[in-house]
This record gives C-alpha cells, structure tokens and sequence, in this order.
C-alpha cells in the first residue's frame, strides 16, 4: 500500500466512530506504534484548534474523541430540535462528589457520607450515564461499587478523573486532625 | 438563638445539610459543637416542617435522637469522654459531608454539556457478539449476581479496614488487668474501677471482665451507686487464678 | 449578537446531526439567507477539499451531509469490528446469566436478583445478539420476557439451554426459594 495519509485516516476514523476511540486501537488499526499515532492525533488536534472551526478533538483517559464546540450549542440543539440540558440536581451532584472522589465507592458509602438514602440518585445518575457499575465490594452481600464514566469525563471537561477540581486542603487537614485526635482520646482540644 | 421562621421554607438534602446550615448561620463552631445550642435549632425546624405539612424524612427523625442521645450522655458526669467522642464523631461526619457539598457546587459550576458528539456513522454490519467463552463463565457470573459467590469465604481483613478502626480490647486482659490492682489495694470504689479507662471498648471490656470476676466469685460488690466498692475475695485457691505475676 | 463565524457555525451543525441538513433549515438557524448559507457552505467543501482530509462534505438534493472519506472505509471497519469484540462487562455477564438461568424473565426480575436498574445492559445484550425478545408475561403492564439466543448457546459453547452448568447445589436451593417469593409477591389474590 502506498503511503496513507495517516491524520487523515485518523479524522476518518475519529468521525465516524463517534464516540471516543482509543489510542492503541488507532495505532493497531493503522499498524503504526502509539508514539506515532500520538503525534499524528497531536497535529491533527492543533489543526483542529489553528483554524476557526466548528469542531474539536478533545482527549479523554487514553482515547480520543471529535465533538463540537461549544460555541455552537445553540445552533445544534435549534436544529436538532433538542431541549436544553437539564441541570442536574443538588442531590445529583453530591453522589456524583462523592463518587468521583472515592471512587469505586458502595452504595453504603455514599449513604454514609451524606445522611440520606441515596438508591433513587445513584439509579438515574447511571441511567443519565455519568456513573457505572465497577464490580463488587468482596464483603459480606457483595455490595455493587460505582465509579464515573466516560461521559462523566466529558461533561465535566475533563480527561481524567485527576483532573477535578482539588479537594479544599484546610478542611481536609482539619478533618484528618479531629479524627485524629478521636484516636487520643484523652488529649484536651486545643 | 432567635432565629427568623422562614416562610419559605428551604429544602434541605438530610439532616447532615441541615445541621451544617445551622451551623454556618448560627456561628457555631464546628469543631466544639454546641450540643444543646444545636439541638433547639435543628428541633425548630423540624417543626417547621412539619407545620407546612412536610414529610419529616425518617433520617431527620434519627439525627434528633442521635443529638439528644449526645446531649443526655453529656449530663451524666462520668460519661464526659464518651460525649466528647461522640462529639466528635457528629463533627467529622459533618466535616466531611461539608467537603462534598462544596464540591457538588464546584462540580455543578463546570457541569455543562455543550459539545456534541455523533452517533457512530452506519457501517453496514451488526453488532453480534463473536467472543467464545467457557460455559463456566455463565455460572459464575450468575453465582456473582445472585450474591452468594464467595460467601463462604470470610472476608479477608484488609476488607475491613476503616471499617472497624476501633482498638479491640480483650475481656481477658482486664481481668488480669483488675485483679492486680485489687491485689495491691484489696479494695477500689467502683468508679475508679473505670477511671483509667480510653475509648469505648476498654470500657465495656472492664465492664464485662467486672461481671466475669463477681460471677467467678473472685471479686464482690458491695454498697450501691457512687459508694459502690470492690473487693476481693481472699480465698485459699489463690495459685489457680491464672493471674499470678510470678 | 457580533458576527458569528458562520462556516464554523454550519460544520458543528453538519458534524453533530449526522444525517444531511436541508439548506433552508441551517439557513433558517443562523437567521442568513439562503443565498448566504449556500456561499459559506460552499467555502467549507472547499476547505475540505483542499486540504487533504478524511471528512468530506457531499450534497443530495438540497441537502448537506458530513460523511467520512470512502479511501478509509478498510480503516473505519476495522475499528468498529474491535468495538464489537470488546468483551462482556461484569455487569452484562451478571444481566446473561440471571436470563439464561431463569427463561424467560423480565427485566424487573433481573433488576430484582441484581438490585440495579438494568435497562442499558439488557439494550447491549440484545444488540450483540445474545438475548432476545420472549413475548410478554401476562400481568398488569404486560412486562416484555426475554430469553437466551442461539447465538448466545455457540458464544459459551453449549448445544442448548438444559446444557448450561449446573449450579452449585446451596446457590441454587437459595436462588429457587428467593424466586418463589417473588412469584407469592406478585400473585394476585384471587
């Protein structure tokens, strides 16, 4: 075979698969090393960014994945006769902290951390796609654990899940201060 | 506290929104929780829901007796440490459950799903799965789902871990423990049988070892409430106790 | 509103319908003429085909449609032929043996063994081929029963569905017990 023109065989792939694609099944599929691969898919992004366009490659875990920017939210959801995205409850939200953070994470856990059931919150989350089942705990009733998905990633801008906002420091040295001074239970709080 | 009823009422995500909400407005600290402060506080609106007919959900009945529980085992004078853990215990609940909602608001402030993507462009074959596996592999994955798979073997350990983050103490140890304080003085009052006690589980281990020594008919108890005292029962078998230091 | 960058505007719209777009609607969408739409359009074809690409924009009737270059049609094969074969996810192993123990069930009973909502996977599985539609149970709500394919009997190596493993004898007694219950449960008095 002569030589391919391997970006444009990338934006080809990238098109048409629609979701996101992996790295290494670029490079397998094209017979080319991921090194490679990776330098095709990074010129190929700065085209992509160079020019004023209507779409982007944006990087989630180690695949890739074309959509378009958000410049053009409105005219797509115009013509693609769609609703605007609902926000997502307060409740939604928190599971979705909690698991992001811990995950994988039990139902219990979850409960734990907020007080309240949450069966009905985790139910939709999933359906909504933002969070999957990761296995099972191996403990007594072998409860589910829960992690983010992919979607997830992408709704929140991401590529992966180091990339969320940080946890607040003070609070968490403080909390880890108090739990250990519940471990020394006699020493008096300064 | 004089706090203003609101007539609309804000929805709150469970107790632990609610308390953390008092918290923040009333100024108190979070760290040393006001106990009986908190309690009229969370008690009021509680009411309040209820006046507006709203379901009170169950969790919100449990945190108030969670709180009053607090509250009456911080009256009793001896039970000052208790409190003081199950103070903090409230605290760190509500420490972390602070964290989480801040990052709930943080992670609803970048929610936004605006960039689109496309369905897969038709390619003309179907879906059908063509990976060969084992039969056993269905039984497995059955014996998973029905939740049974490895019950039969105990967890390992690690599963446990901050789970069970309490120090165990062992009755046995107590025992030994108790008799040889009472061997040096003869006699101790009851409470200070728990004086030198940390943490819950030692308390229920001496406790416990208290009732195993009057049972074995090792120690006796005699009077009642604060002048309550130990005492050992001399008795000529002293070599079989077990608790010889020699 | 400042001037949009329209071309950008019409390839985020071309590339997330997927289906071709009729002139008039994008015109209509961006509030320009046809005239211009058609103008802005034609500057993006050519775009694309300058450069070399693996997207292209082609026109039926008065229609637009984004589609993939037919020079990697090999390439886009072969990647979605290594999406198919990703292998079964815990969860979807769970969903095929819950059915293919207990045919045919409906989706409430398998939601009711696993404790999850189930409506994605059982999507999936019936996608792939491996469980199919049994009819409807006859209760309130005429729920949809499904069952195990054939195709499902070549993938685990069995001639048929008496040839499943048995299951080890406790798990069973246990299973069979949970599921009388149900059926009690969902008994109408009669």
């Amino acid at each position: 075979m002569e030589q391919m023109n391997l970006k444009a065989a990338i934006e080809a792939i990238l098109f048409a698969s629609g979701a996101s694609v992996e790295l290494s099944r670029i490079a397998q599929t094209l017979e080319i090393t991921e090194a490679q691969a990776q330098n095709e898919i990074d010129a190929l992004i700065s085209d992509y960014n160079e020019a004023q366009r209507g779409i982007m490659i944006i990087k989630l875990h180690n695949s890739y994945q074309m959509v378009s920017r958000k410049e053009y939210a409105e005219q797509i959801r115009t013509i693609m006769d769609l609703r605007r995205n609902t926000p997502l409850s307060q409740a939604a939200l928190e599971v979705l902290a909690v698991v992001a953070y811990n995950q994988p994470v039990t139902k219990a856990f979850v409960e734990q951390v907020r007080g309240v059931d949450c069966s009905g919150v985790i139910g939709s989350l999933t359906t909504k796609g933002l969070i999957e089942e990761k296995g099972r705990l191996e403990l007594p009733g072998r409860p589910l654990l829960y992690g983010t998905t992919e979607h997830f990633l992408r709704c929140f801008n991401i590529s992966s899940p180091e990339e969320l906002p940080p946890l607040p420091e003070n609070d968490e040295e403080k909390a880890e201060e108090s739990e250990n001074n519940s471990a020394e239970e006699n020493k008096e709080p300064d | 506290m004089e706090t203003q009823l609101q007539y609309k009422l804000p929805v709150f995500e469970g107790p632990l929104d609610l308390l953390l909400t008092l918290i923040s407005k009333n100024k108190i600290d979070i760290y040393d929780i006001q106990i009986s402060e908190l309690l009229d506080q969370y008690m009021e609106q509680i009411d309040n829901m209820r006046e507006h007919q709203m379901d009170v959900a169950s969790e919100f009945l449990t945190m108030a007796s969670r709180l009053v529980y607090i509250k009456s085992v911080m009256l009793l004078p001896k039970y000052e440490e208790e409190a003081e853990e199950l103070k903090k215990e409230l605290s760190g609940q509500l420490l972390e459950y602070a964290v989480c909602r801040e990052m709930a608001k943080k992670l609803g402030q970048i929610y936004d799903f605006d960039r689109f993507f496309r369905e897969p462009s038709p390619v003309e074959f179907d879906m059908t799965y063509n990976r060969q596996h084992p039969p056993e592999d269905i039984v497995k994955a059955y014996i998973s789902a029905v939740g049974r798979g490895k019950r039969k073997l105990p967890p390992s350990e690690q599963a446990f871990s901050g789970i069970v983050a309490h120090k165990i103490v062992s009755v046995n140890s107590k025992i030994i423990h108790l008799m040889r304080r009472l061997r040096r003085g003869k006699k101790l009052e009851y409470h200070e049988i728990f004086e030198v006690c940390e943490g819950k589980s030692e308390l229920v281990a001496t406790f416990l070892a208290t009732l195993e020594l009057v049972k074995g008919k090792r120690i006796v108890i005699e009077g009642s409430g604060e002048n309550a005292v130990v005492r050992m029962i001399e008795n000529d078998r002293e070599s079989n106790d077990g608790t010889n230091e020699s």
